[in-house]
């Protein structure tokens, strides 16, 4: 960032009049969306940075297009984000949009088929279109503005490229900062605040070119303030720390470096694949190394044989990898190899929806592969816990020497949130290698007869010379196919759960103690959980939620607190079979993760609510399933 | 050199490890006339005359009757999955420089369920020794074809013959990329078997030795005749690669100077189907190593970590009175 | 087989006398053991095979050493093989040993060591130890005599090479044979028989081996007859239909043959590969084609690409390999390609016992994948079973089209059993593929709304043109991320086991309709369940059970059945957490893999029993787990 | 020939299919000028021009940009998962004779996450036709070096350059015993892929065509100097081989003639780094086919099945009688 460039933006500031006041809002959901490479997502992205440095609350959400290189004005082509920004903190991406703006009516559509609009919402639309050249484009475009005044959505038609061609050549180009303008005219941002943004995003180029777009913008916003009877406000608080910003996959690859651990080998895959690139550009300067493999199970090699060598290492994924993971997990697992796997969930299953958020692989990575093979897994729910997440993976892994899964997902991935800046403490790191001679008599598994926890020897040990092996072995590690030997490999390497599980505690309950429904989640659903409960308690309705962040071992106590409430129900982004389809009764219903899982151990009927659909899931929706559960409907 | 041979002198007098000391405490559990034996024990040799620390050598091997080596071994071993040696011998090496590392897999383990791996460890040329023993069958789950199995050997899954030619280890490696060190050995000639694993040892990169290796249990008389007629080993030889003893030059007269940095010629001898090349085919020691490339400017240190942190997190820092710091706080 | 040879040995039959009368036993448990090498194994097959020719019912169980040369005279070494037969059937290896006949104390050793022989049982030594010039084993031997005579067995010295000698200049050859003849004598089995089975085992050789080898089993008779005060008699009925004696793997290989698949696919792995091997031998005679693929994932493919193209396939495999495929098994459920997997289940995790048996693959096969990828699973639980079920699975893959997977285990695979001969009908097989030209206006996902059955389209079909994808599609195969279309294929893929699950009936109770103890089992430990139901019913203890073929989908039922029951446990040769541990709580505790998945889907509180030993589960280990469970100890 | 030439004749009589019966109704979602187009175009011409049924043609990818090839074919498409489409490709063909295969690659599906399989189809050389979309990136997953990628590559994996040396898809592949067919092609000389693309289709065996494939939105301007300056393109002709049209042979005037059946000039040439070789570098038609050699003598029926399992029973069984039938009853 050129810091010169940005001092010069501030001090050119005009000094106009405040328009007139605006409607206070707590909070707003906005959406642009363009053709790919029209600049909807840098223009989200600003316009939330600009909401969160004036201090609102904010969640950024992306919506990628599903092609690489979609064909312009489609349906499958959206490509931009969604910023929901509050006075006080947001949690999730939250329920329809409240306004839209669409740079042409096809992708607009993509929005409104999703069902991603709230009714009556306000609609700001480019509309060059209505004088294409292309009479089927014009008639496109007429017809669908005529269809959604019909069904009640506020339309403004903007001429962005009209105005935009009064400042510069090419006017496709400026649009998305002529539209970051007006959305900060609309919602009374400072102009301060987004002239340094936009001298942020450009501050690598030369300033012509940030007084061009700063143009743009100031010309927006006088358009949107003289054309546009929108004027709200969402009056926001600075916090009192410092925040960072950042998306899931970021606070991940921060993580990863804050963890200590040295390497991370992955092969590349949508949405784990952006964590790589970040750790790529900043691991090398910690003298740590990224490798991408030739494949998943190259990759998880790697990584296990750099753990092994004291070395502790991640290896990053999503869905497929993780299904070609499976059988050198087992081996980590089996020859008690700390390793931190983090898969960044995508909708399954095979290739699936490699952009969409689902929720569906922790099955697969509580049971993936062959034998008894137990790993834990946890699932971070906010940005700021994909950060802390790895560091308490490392440390668990190390300690337990266990394969500890990471579950994040799409949703979290690209979503930016801020959260208070970490302080670095040196205990986060991985203590280094241990070289020191190794006992006469100690033995490479001496499990602990209570915890099963055994000191692993690492090479460069004198004296802890020993043959690592993934075929059953005794304490010495040797080879052995005793029927005791297998049995107190097979004890061991499961007491190491029951002993981190003594050391869980489950999370505060959100909303009340007791009451008619429990709400149960993992993962990145907590944000849109907790605020169904919010709106439920809201309407009456004695609604609380607890959300899991291990998912195994689990903390104890989540039978006793499910004897408090008199329904419970699994919340997940996730499949489960409708008891509506006639041929589904509830002895053959496929149950929703978690929900099995609770089920089979707490033996209470526990209902699940959830769907697979790519998408988020979103409060008001969970309130529903709620209310239809209770027959208040 | 007389100060290599004074370091070495040192670290004689420090350690001196004699043979045993490479030893485990498990007895080899290979069938009588298992061409394995002879590799270990070239291998526990090698590691005698080097005086390698014993904690400072890692043996990582796949699965099969040869993947077995590394339990034989008084070393740290690593006897892992199926295919799988090389990766995780690369993630062994990567912040290890350390450590020796070597590399035992078999025909199956490392051109059939591992061929991924083996060619692209082939190109990264990872500082390490690749034994490959190469029986040309499955041995561990007892007699199927392997890729390197000859053409109508019969096995329990191929009970008419298989019906391709066997895959060549020699040409494919020499076609990858930054191959660095190609040599071949067998099992029966103990003396050029050291000789060559002791130049692959020496060699900086990845060494790529395939041993041919007879499995007296299911593949009888495969190598008698060459065993019986030493003239069918066709010995190469070169200032820069192998010296023969005068022993060994005596009983094996058919020889050939050939220069290793020749890939011409090497594709060539690797090609050869009468007979047995054994020497060195390939060996560019000025061939870059991924473990080099990659190894970092500097350690890395909690300081390291603390600042490169805060850098990122000053991008991305919303500072409560937004005046955000100039230089580091 | 060569007849002229068989017919010859029994022209040649002398008459002698009838030794003194025997006792008579309703069964025993026979097992010889030597180094491997040493022909153990070939005596007790024989010996089995004699039995069964006599019209036992008999269960033979490999024992198997766990290395490929072990060293002479080591436990670990341990080669030879259990028969256990029976006046009636016999339908698992059953406890231990009656009757042991040790070629040397060591593998003796090996068989104490795993509590393997009856307190007090017979063990025939061989001698030749007591005066081996090597004094440290004479010492040995003389010591473990000394000490099992101690610990009250019945030990007979038998000088089997001393006596072989007399016969042939290699003893360690022919004393198998001489054995052979030992144990028929013993157990006053038919000499003709005997001596047909030897023709029949050197069959191809010329008639001098097989002369001095009849001769040898003479001698044993005689010295039999002469030296031991032991004569027994199992009185044997012959079946009034034809049976077939053969262990689980070739019932498999057979299964497959009669199913009607063209194409096997598979990549060595113990002990699934001797089911390919026996394969090997067969199936290019029927026109079809065992691959074996350069890896498991490769396998996996090829049988895909094989089924697409109209050839139904199997890939057969064991733990490892399972894990391995588990992503391409994702594709073949998201493009809905119908896909027979077999999976003979060793010791787990990673390469774990590769030749011991364990039942630790159920939840991989239901969950292993990434996403929601339902999958058939069911378990054959006997060798007839073996047979039958691939046929049954080949038919179900092409009705749902979809992934059938079958889990047997090392037990099965190695376990010979008689069962009557199939007769072959031709509604087995696979209709010829279908290449007749697709309707115009059909959709390759044409997913029928109640049973989510679509008809697929074969390459060659005209018309039929559409591209397969592992991304979401719609109906007409065309990539897709709408939450609809993505929700659709889910619910339908999810449907089809609906529809199956409604076409299963569940298997009949073993033992009464109610009862104090319900064992529910799958796959092969029916035998020991179902002889441990009899004991304790013997016992006064209403125990009854249920085995279930299908796992996933499961039929309806279950739960109405165990509410007649006052408890309910699993019973599996996998995998639990003890409750004694500890660290091991009610709420902690890791269930085996049924137990886990009917607890949830019934939420009735079983418990489980069972263990991962790599050995098969024996009927009154099962009572007095039960016996435990009941408070009856 | 004149038969050759009738029976093709009735073909196109009978069915005359044109162009737009090869292209399915979605429109390619590839970016502006990317390489895979002039591929998909060659491709389609290709089976016009033989007349390819398309219920008979089955065009099989893995995942990549280039994969998505199959939804724009009008055929039977199998758009699998990564790394494994010839497996798959493999096993359609196994049992399937009266189909034509063709198989679309990334140089990450297939010489990265695929290699094993990569080799090993070379060595099983079935019949069908594998084109290698090499643009030396990964394109679908936005930008990491792959295994082609030239040394320095900056991608979101290499930020500061890729290391090591690209591989050598043709070194490899030409290494691989029973290799029968290598070419390259270029996307931006339509002619000569297409006349690559017919050899290809026409040898009996696999084919294996390397296309070097502009990838304008992440390798913008790779292959510009060859674009532009023809005499770096080095042309192979031969009798056996490419003919050139004069106005191909007018442009690239930098040919050489060489026989497919030269392994050693093959290699040399494969190696060739500072031009671009174009055309057949190798073609052997005698290397026999898996398929071929798996066929079978007799299609499965249900009588020999029966004949099958009654022999196999009969080895097994324990009649009530004892009397073993001695023929078949
Ligand atoms: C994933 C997996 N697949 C298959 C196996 C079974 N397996 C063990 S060793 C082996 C091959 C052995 O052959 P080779 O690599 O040539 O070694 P050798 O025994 O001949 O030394 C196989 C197929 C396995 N252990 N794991
Ligand atoms: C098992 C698995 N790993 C990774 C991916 C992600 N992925 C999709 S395409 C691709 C590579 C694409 O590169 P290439 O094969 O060269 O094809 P291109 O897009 O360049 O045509 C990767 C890594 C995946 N889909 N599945
Ligand atoms: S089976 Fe062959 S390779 Fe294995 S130990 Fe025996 S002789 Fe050696
Ligand atoms: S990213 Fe590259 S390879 Fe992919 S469609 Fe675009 S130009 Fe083609
Ligand atoms: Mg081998
Ligand atoms: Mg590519």
């Amino acid at each position: 960032m050129d810091n010169k460039a940005e001092q010069a933006v501030i001090e050119r500031q005009p000094s106009k009049p405040r328009p007139k006041p605006a409607v206070v809002l707590s909070e707003h959901i906005v959406e642009i969306v363009s053709d790919s490479g029209e600049g909807a997502q840098r223009c989200g992205q600003s316009f939330g940075a600009i909401a969160a440095r004036s201090g609102n609350g904010i969640w950024t959400v992306e919506i990628i297009p599903a092609e690489i290189q979609p064909p312009h004005r489609s349906v499958a082509g959206a490509s931009g984000n969604r910023v929901r920004f509050a006075s006080g903190p947001v949690t999730n991406g939250g329920n329809e949009a409240d306004l839209v703006v669409a740079f042409n009516e096809q992708v607009l559509l993509s929005r409104l088929h999703a069902d991603e609009i709230k009714p009556g919402g306000i609609i700001l639309m480019e509309s060059k279109w209505r004088n294409d050249r292309n009479a089927g484009i014009a008639a496109s475009y007429a017809q669908v503005v005529e269809e959604i005044r019909t069904r009640g959505f506020r339309v403004y038609e903007v001429p962005m490229e009209v105005e935009c061609l009064k400042l510069v050549p090419d006017p496709r180009k400026g649009k998305n900062m002529f539209v970051l303008g007006m959305l900060c005219g609309i919602y009374s941002l400072d102009e301060g605040l987004a002239r340094a943004q936009v001298a942020r995003i450009f501050g690598k180029k030369d300033q012509k070119i940030i007084d061009a777009n700063i143009e743009l913008l100031d010309a927006g916003r006088s358009w949107a303030e003289t054309n546009l009877d929108l004027r709200f406000t969402v009056p926001a608080k600075r916090a009192t720390e410092a925040q960072v910003v950042m998306n899931g996959n970021t606070a991940l690859a921060l993580g990863v470096v804050a963890s200590g651990m040295e390497v991370c080998a992955m092969y590349p895959i949508t949405p784990a694949t952006s964590t790589s690139h970040y750790l790529s550009n900043i691991f090398e300067k910690v003298g740590c190394v990224v490798h991408q493999a030739e494949d998943e199970i190259a990759a998880c090699a790697f990584a296990i044989g750099a753990s092994y060598a004291g070395k502790c290492a991640v290896t990053i994924t999503s869905g497929p990898g993780l299904s070609l993971k499976q059988e050198a997990l087992g081996l980590a697992v089996m020859a008690e190899i700390p390793l931190v796997v983090i898969d960044v969930q995508r909708g399954g299953p095979s290739t699936g929806l490699p952009t969409k958020v689902e929720q569906g692989d922790l099955m697969a990575a509580i049971f993936g592969g062959h034998g008894d093979a137990p790993k834990v897994v946890m699932a971070p729910s906010t940005i700021e816990d994909c950060f802390y997440s790895v560091i308490t993976a490392r440390k668990i892994a190390e300690t337990f020497n266990m394969v500890v899964m990471l579950l994040s997902d799409a949703s979290l991935a690209t979503a930016q949130q801020p959260f208070p800046r970490p302080s670095f403490r040196e205990d986060w790191l991985a203590p280094p290698v241990n070289q020191s001679p190794v006992p006469e008599d100690a033995k490479p598994y001496d499990w602990d007869p209570r915890t099963g926890i055994a000191t692993r020897f690492i090479p460069g040990q004198p004296n802890g010379m020993h043959c690592l092996t993934g075929l059953a072995h005794d304490r010495d590690s040797h080879v052995a196919y005793d029927p005791e030997i297998n049995e107190e490999g097979l004890l061991n390497r499961s007491r190491k759960l029951a002993a981190l599980q003594t050391t869980l505690r489950l999370p505060p309950l959100c909303g009340g103690d007791s009451g008619e429904m429990l709400l149960i989640g993992w993962g990145s659903t907590l944000g849109a959980i907790e605020e169904a409960v919010g709106i439920l308690r809201a309407q009456g309705i004695a609604a609380s939620s607890l959300h899991l962040k291990f998912l195994q071992p689990m903390a104890s106590g989540i039978g006793e607190v499910m004897k408090r409430f008199t329904h419970v129900m699994s919340i997940e982004n996730n499949w489960n079979d409708p008891l509506s389809d006639p041929l589904i009764t509830p002895e053959n219903r496929r149950y929703s993760s978690l929900a099995l899982l609770l089920r089979s151990r707490y033996l209470v009927d526990i209902d699940c609510w959830g769907n697979a659909r790519g998408q988020p899931l979103k409060p008001t929706a969970i309130v529903a399933a709620v209310r239809s559960k209770l027959g208040k409907e | 050199m007389s100060e290599n041979l004074s370091a070495c002198m040192m670290r004689m007098v420090e350690t001196d490890y004699a043979l045993s000391d490479y030893q485990s405490d498990i007895a080899p559990r290979w069938c009588v006339g298992c061409g394995d034996t002879a590799i270990l024990t070239a291998m526990q040799k090698l590691c005698r005359d080097e005086q390698l620390a014993p904690e400072k050598t890692v043996c990582v091997s796949g699965i099969g009757c040869s993947s077995r080596l590394p339990h034989y071994m008084n070393a740290y071993g690593f006897h892992g999955i199926h295919g799988r040696a090389l990766p995780v011998a690369e993630g062994v090496k990567i912040r290890r420089p350390d450590l020796d590392v070597f590399v035992t897999t078999g025909d199956g383990d490392c051109t059939s369920i591992g061929a991924a791996h083996w060619i692209h460890a082939i190109r990264y040329n990872m500082n390490m020794t690749v034994l490959l023993h190469d029986n040309q069958i499955y041995g561990l789950t007892k007699k199927q074809a392997s890729p390197t199995s000859p053409i109508g050997q019969k096995s329990n899954t191929t009970p008419f013959g298989s019906v391709l030619l066997p895959l060549n280890p020699l040409t494919v490696t020499l076609g990858v990329a930054n191959v660095s060190f190609v040599a071949q050995a067998v099992d029966w000639i103990p003396d050029l078997l050291y000789d060559i694993l002791k130049k692959a040892f020496h060699h900086r990169g990845l060494s790529f030795v395939r041993i041919l290796q007879r499995c007296p249990e299911f593949m009888q008389h495969r190598f008698d005749d060459y065993v019986r007629d030493p003239s069918k080993m066709r010995i190469l030889t070169h200032g820069n690669g192998l010296r023969l003893s005068p022993e060994v030059s005596r009983v094996y007269k058919n020889q050939e100077t050939h220069d290793p940095l020749d890939m011409g010629r090497a594709l060539a001898i690797a090609a050869i189907a009468d007979e047995i090349p054994v020497g060195i085919l390939y060996n560019d020691p000025s061939v870059p190593c991924y473990d080099d490339l990659r190894a970092g400017e500097r350690p890395s240190t909690p300081a390291l970590v603390e600042t490169v942190l805060r850098e990122e997190f000053d991008k991305v820092t919303i500072w409560p009175d937004d005046a955000e710091p100039v230089a580091a706080e």
